[in-house]
């Protein structure tokens, strides 16, 4: 599948603003400007771009804790994600879900998720939703290595495969649940082989080539907007930064990881590789990155500005938003 | 005014529904044959898309309930027995009770659970227990418990209209209960306790399955010279307080009868709320009539024993009343 | 792997057991003698006998609501299980558990078990058990095709295959959960399939071959005790009677498959077809099977004659038995 | 007496007990390295057999727990954030909970599950939930809640060796709490509250974290000349009932403080015992102060609003009072 340059150069853009946007969160979390615990993706750009350049705006998707580059892939809003990280109301929740938690029902976000899997039975339910109106929308649900071990994957897949809904589920392996290595928990070495038990495809890509990870979900997603059914795609990538920004208050000087396995996958940075890749094609030059990475840095700026301009919640607003 | 039993009044709530809106359709096990009875019928008549029986997989098909009515349908989700509720909390307790208020007041989540709950004779633990109780700590969610046909029909109309997680829980030994149901449109708010029997020495606040025991107990006593109003939360979030604490207003004396087990019941909810608001319209303790802190056990005589029932009912009332 | 004659005489004598006893069962529940509802295995006799005659005493097993013949194979005594269905004292649970939750654990049955897929955690950490006691105890959990789509069993097999616990999954597949045909239901034909998403072995045997059977799970136990980790065995078999005995109080006059498919699977009847084998191979001749037959049905009826002898508990037992 | 953290006390009573009995193990997710501290170097230790890291896995994990314990290992299982156990609730409330009463008494079950509850800043409403009251309506499970360091050993050490399924809610902001733990074997009995602090003008019961609250709160009306007595019912199920109401008796008023939601709220279950068997005892209302019925908001400011801290348990004494 050919993939048009305006595509690929949008591709490039969004790479950069997770980047961007989630290397500000990060610092912003350590300086403690920003409460609670937050979940970045940093060097798993690819599969959140990849798989959201395949969606269009009546499409939904389901996401994680970690889950800001899937949004941020679906259109999501920098400048309102920001408040909500900081928890003001000018943020998509007002102030009442953080990190964990943002949503954009209009762009078809249907929320972060604290609960680790549970964005799948939620992301079935939404193609099956979409059968019922006899619209072709397509959910894919975003989930973990770790997530892969949990009922609600197993129960899920199993659904969406006996009624042909049209659901992605796209697995994000960066080899750790928390401190845990994928290996010492998970009973094989590759989630999709698990496809098989449900009697649909499952494909392996590389989760740091953000070519590859589009053709994969492109071809998913028509599959099952044809009315096909599900697909299983895992994308094999890392994070290199912690679990969570500051893990070591959590876990002390514990180590669960070499140094050297995350400069190793420093080297495969998904950026790097497709501004290689464009260049190598002539399809851009250093200074299109270089703008590019301007442009998201002023938009990240703007977005931080946007947040600490947003006033917090008034109290009373507790109250709010439970019920219809 | 009809005759018809608790059942069909459900399944006429269910048809006028899914007829009124077509983005309504029906999902759980075996809902097509129907175990309970309700939904039969209805696979024949609205056909495959919008009656579907599910894999035995709980967090899956209620979490697609709850996903699918994020999406903008509007699912009604069997659970067959409540207490396989416990194989999907997260998805009821965790998600669709929160997700709303987490997404800032974005998701609207207009799903309707029915399930069955309660002890209806050598079931044993596992299909007999009462939960409602262990949603009332789970802010997002509302319930409803009818305890006649006309409420049955009326609360779950509104429930599938409703555009929040509404869990309706169908006690499954008031299937046959017959009652006269209004004809036409039908619905009953939630959030509207009813007084099924007015009376003047005591309050009996009684929960699903226990209005008709507590009434039948109402009935007897009368014969004594004894008064009892009888009065039906119908829903436990909301919760009509008012009416209820009007009831104790007027006769000072109250019990609260549920059938689940005491500790951590809706009556020991009930009972607090009375000792809080209504503390000083009291001339006695507020008594609860409850099962025994036990898992419902298969022997007849024991789960006699066990479950709260008229008996129960009838001792806690001459309790009060020194009768 | 030969089997000796005795081994095979007394999974004989087994098959003949459930049988008898679960007929008797069935009779005595429309005669209402039996309190709440009952539900039987009749037509599937084999798999639980040729798994149970592959333990020893100190082996356990998980077993499901339609479990007498589990607890039968596992040598659970007649009189105490009837007594237990009848809701009395004598019964194994003292009446407090009914049909659904007849257990012995002096002869390693953790229980029949109400909740589909819930024996299969349990039955998994027994086997951790084993290997904490520094044992060489196996567990063996059995389940239908139904509960072979909870979450229960996709985190069970999972957890079973990375700490290589000596367990043995048994699915006995016998078309149906509850009304609904597995089919239409379960995304792949065979159950056997998904242990491929765990890495262990998956197999499939035909459920009425009790000789099959046996050689399957005696296979799988060994290499469960030798520690190499667990096995799925899928045992294709047919259930003859209704989901629940009176099954049309319940569904009316639903049908919800052929009497044709029934009466086939009668043909293929695993008690018959055993008298067949063990006749052309000269291991055993009809009057032996008239003695089993003869001796069984004596067992059986003084099973209902203990059972009726049984008192009700007293009402003062309810409070009993909650905590040690 | 030694002076240590609530979590280094945990932290002890694990080691004593994986100590004295081979047969104790410690399986969760991340129990290695140890999320909240309390295992840390333990994996170093008692080696891999004992201390494993489980998959993400609630159902799998608890429910091997449970078969371990019946099978006659005694495992310590924990569940990170108390409202994981909605992943897990079959196998905690219709499994671990029923398993030895519907056996009749065979099954011996020595799990102790451990969790962190409540809300600590911004971890939003699924991972700042006060879940135990989901279980108050369970039969057959106990529920401690320590509220300092010589509980949190001494009740850690009786789940262990309890033989029926125990477990213990830890609060996620008590891990730092300093306290005085006797030295040598230290044994808090399950069924025993605690007068933490007595008092003459009015009882106030609280719970896990609300202890300290209530306790601060209490030393600072002591300057205004008001005696409060609090009290600490350490497990809410056994839950020492007769401390409780002999407290009342004395003071005539009581306060009960949960940082649950308050609607069905352990708070609720204690004020419907008190208004039940303590009435006459009573000259005010019993007020319960409890957290809001929202999801716990990430907002600071508003999660400040939603949870019940020292100014609700102040004003709620005042009230009382009418001091
Ligand atoms: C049901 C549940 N169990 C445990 C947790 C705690 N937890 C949060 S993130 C996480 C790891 C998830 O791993 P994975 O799915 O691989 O996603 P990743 O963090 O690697 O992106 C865990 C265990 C949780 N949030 N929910
Ligand atoms: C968690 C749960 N969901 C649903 C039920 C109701 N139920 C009882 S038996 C059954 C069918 C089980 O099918 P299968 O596992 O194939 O076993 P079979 O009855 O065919 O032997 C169902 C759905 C239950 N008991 N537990
Ligand atoms: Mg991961
Ligand atoms: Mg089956």
């Amino acid at each position: 599948m050919e993939i048009e340059r305006d595509k690929l150069l949008a591709m490039y853009r969004t790479m950069r603003r997770i980047r961007c946007f989630e290397e500000r969160v990060r610092d912003l979390s350590i300086a403690n400007e920003i409460p609670g615990f937050v979940h970045v993706s940093i060097g798993e750009e690819a599969s959140a771009t990849g798989v959201g350049a395949a969606l269009r705006l009546t499409d939904r998707i389901t996401s994680t804790h970690r889950g800001h580059g899937h949004l941020i892939a679906k259109g999501g809003r920098l400048d309102r994600m920001m408040a909500e990280i900081f928890g003001r109301r000018g943020g998509y929740c007002k102030g009442k879900g953080g990190s964990m938690h943002i949503a954009d029902f209009a762009l078809g976000i249907l929320g972060a998720n604290g609960i680790v899997g549970a964005g799948l039975p939620i992301a079935t339910g939404s193609a099956l939703a979409a059968v019922i109106q006899g619209r072709d929308d397509v959910t894919v649900s975003f989930f973990g290595d770790g997530a892969a071990n949990e009922g609600a994957f197993h129960e899920s897949l199993n659904l969406a495969a006996i009624w042909k809904l049209p659901v992605v589920f796209a697995c994000e392996n960066n080899g750790f649940g928390e401190f845990t290595p994928a290996q010492t928990v998970t009973s094989v070495a590759d989630i999709a082989v698990r496809a098989q038990a449900y009697g649909i495809p499952g494909q392996i890509v590389d989760g740091n080539d953000v070519v590859a990870v589009h053709q994969a979900a492109a071809e998913a997603v028509a599959r099952a907007r044809r009315g096909e059914g599900p697909t299983l795609i895992e994308c094999k990538t890392y994070r290199w930064e912690g679990h969570v920004v500051g893990e070591h208050a959590m876990i002390g000087t514990g180590q669960y990881r070499e140094r050297a396995e995350i400069e190793q996958w420093r080297a495969r940075c998904p950026i790097a590789r497709m501004e290689k890749w464009l260049t190598e094609r002539g399809l851009a030059t250093a200074d299109v990155f270089e703008a590019v990475a301007g442009e998201v840095r002023a938009e990240v700026e703007a977005a931080v500005e946007f947040a600490r301009a947003s006033e917090s919640p008034d109290p009373k607003e507790v109250a709010e938003d439970l019920f219809v | 005014m009809a005759l018809m039993t608790f059942i069909q009044a459900i399944q006429e709530a269910l048809i006028e529904e899914m007829e009124r809106d077509p983005l309504t359709f029906l999902m759980g096990e075996d809902v097509v044959l129907a175990v309970f009875g309700a939904t039969r019928g209805l696979y024949e008549r609205f056909g495959p898309m919008r009656v579907r029986n599910t894999p035995i997989s709980e967090i899956g098909f209620v979490g697609a309930a709850v996903g699918a009515a994020m999406a903008g349908a509007r699912p009604i989700c069997e659970v067959e027995f409540a207490s396989f509720f416990y194989c999907a909390f997260d998805q009821v307790c965790n998600q669709a009770a929160k997700l709303r208020y987490m997404s800032g007041g974005q998701a609207k989540i207009p799903v309707t659970f029915r399930a069955v709950y309660g002890s209806a004779g050598s079931a044993a633990a596992q299909h007999s227990e009462t939960v409602y109780s262990q949603f009332l700590n789970v802010p997002g969610l509302k319930l409803a418990v009818p305890s006649d046909p006309a409420d049955a029909k009326g609360l779950l109309k509104s429930a599938i209209r409703d555009d929040n997680p509404v869990i309706v829980f169908e006690h499954v030994g008031l299937g046959g209960l017959r009652g006269e149901v209004p004809e036409g449109e039908h619905l009953v708010a939630l959030g509207q306790a009813a007084i099924k029997r007015p009376g003047t020495d005591i309050t009996a606040i009684a929960i699903g399955a226990m209005v008709s025991r507590t009434l039948a107990v109402a009935e007897k006593l009368a014969a004594d010279g004894i008064s009892v109003e009888v009065v039906d939360p119908r829903t436990l979030m909301p919760l009509d307080e008012e009416t209820l604490l009007a009831s104790v207003a007027k006769t000072s004396r109250v019990i609260v009868a549920d059938e689940a087990h005491l500790r951590g019941s809706a009556a020991s909810e009930i009972a607090a709320i009375i000792a809080e608001k209504g503390f000083d319209l009291l001339d006695a303790p507020v008594k609860r009539v409850a099962s025994l802190d036990v898992p419902v056990p298969f022997s007849p005589v024991l789960e006699q024993r066990a479950v709260a029932r008229e008996a129960a009912i009838e001792s806690a009332i001459r309790e009060l009343l020194g009768a």
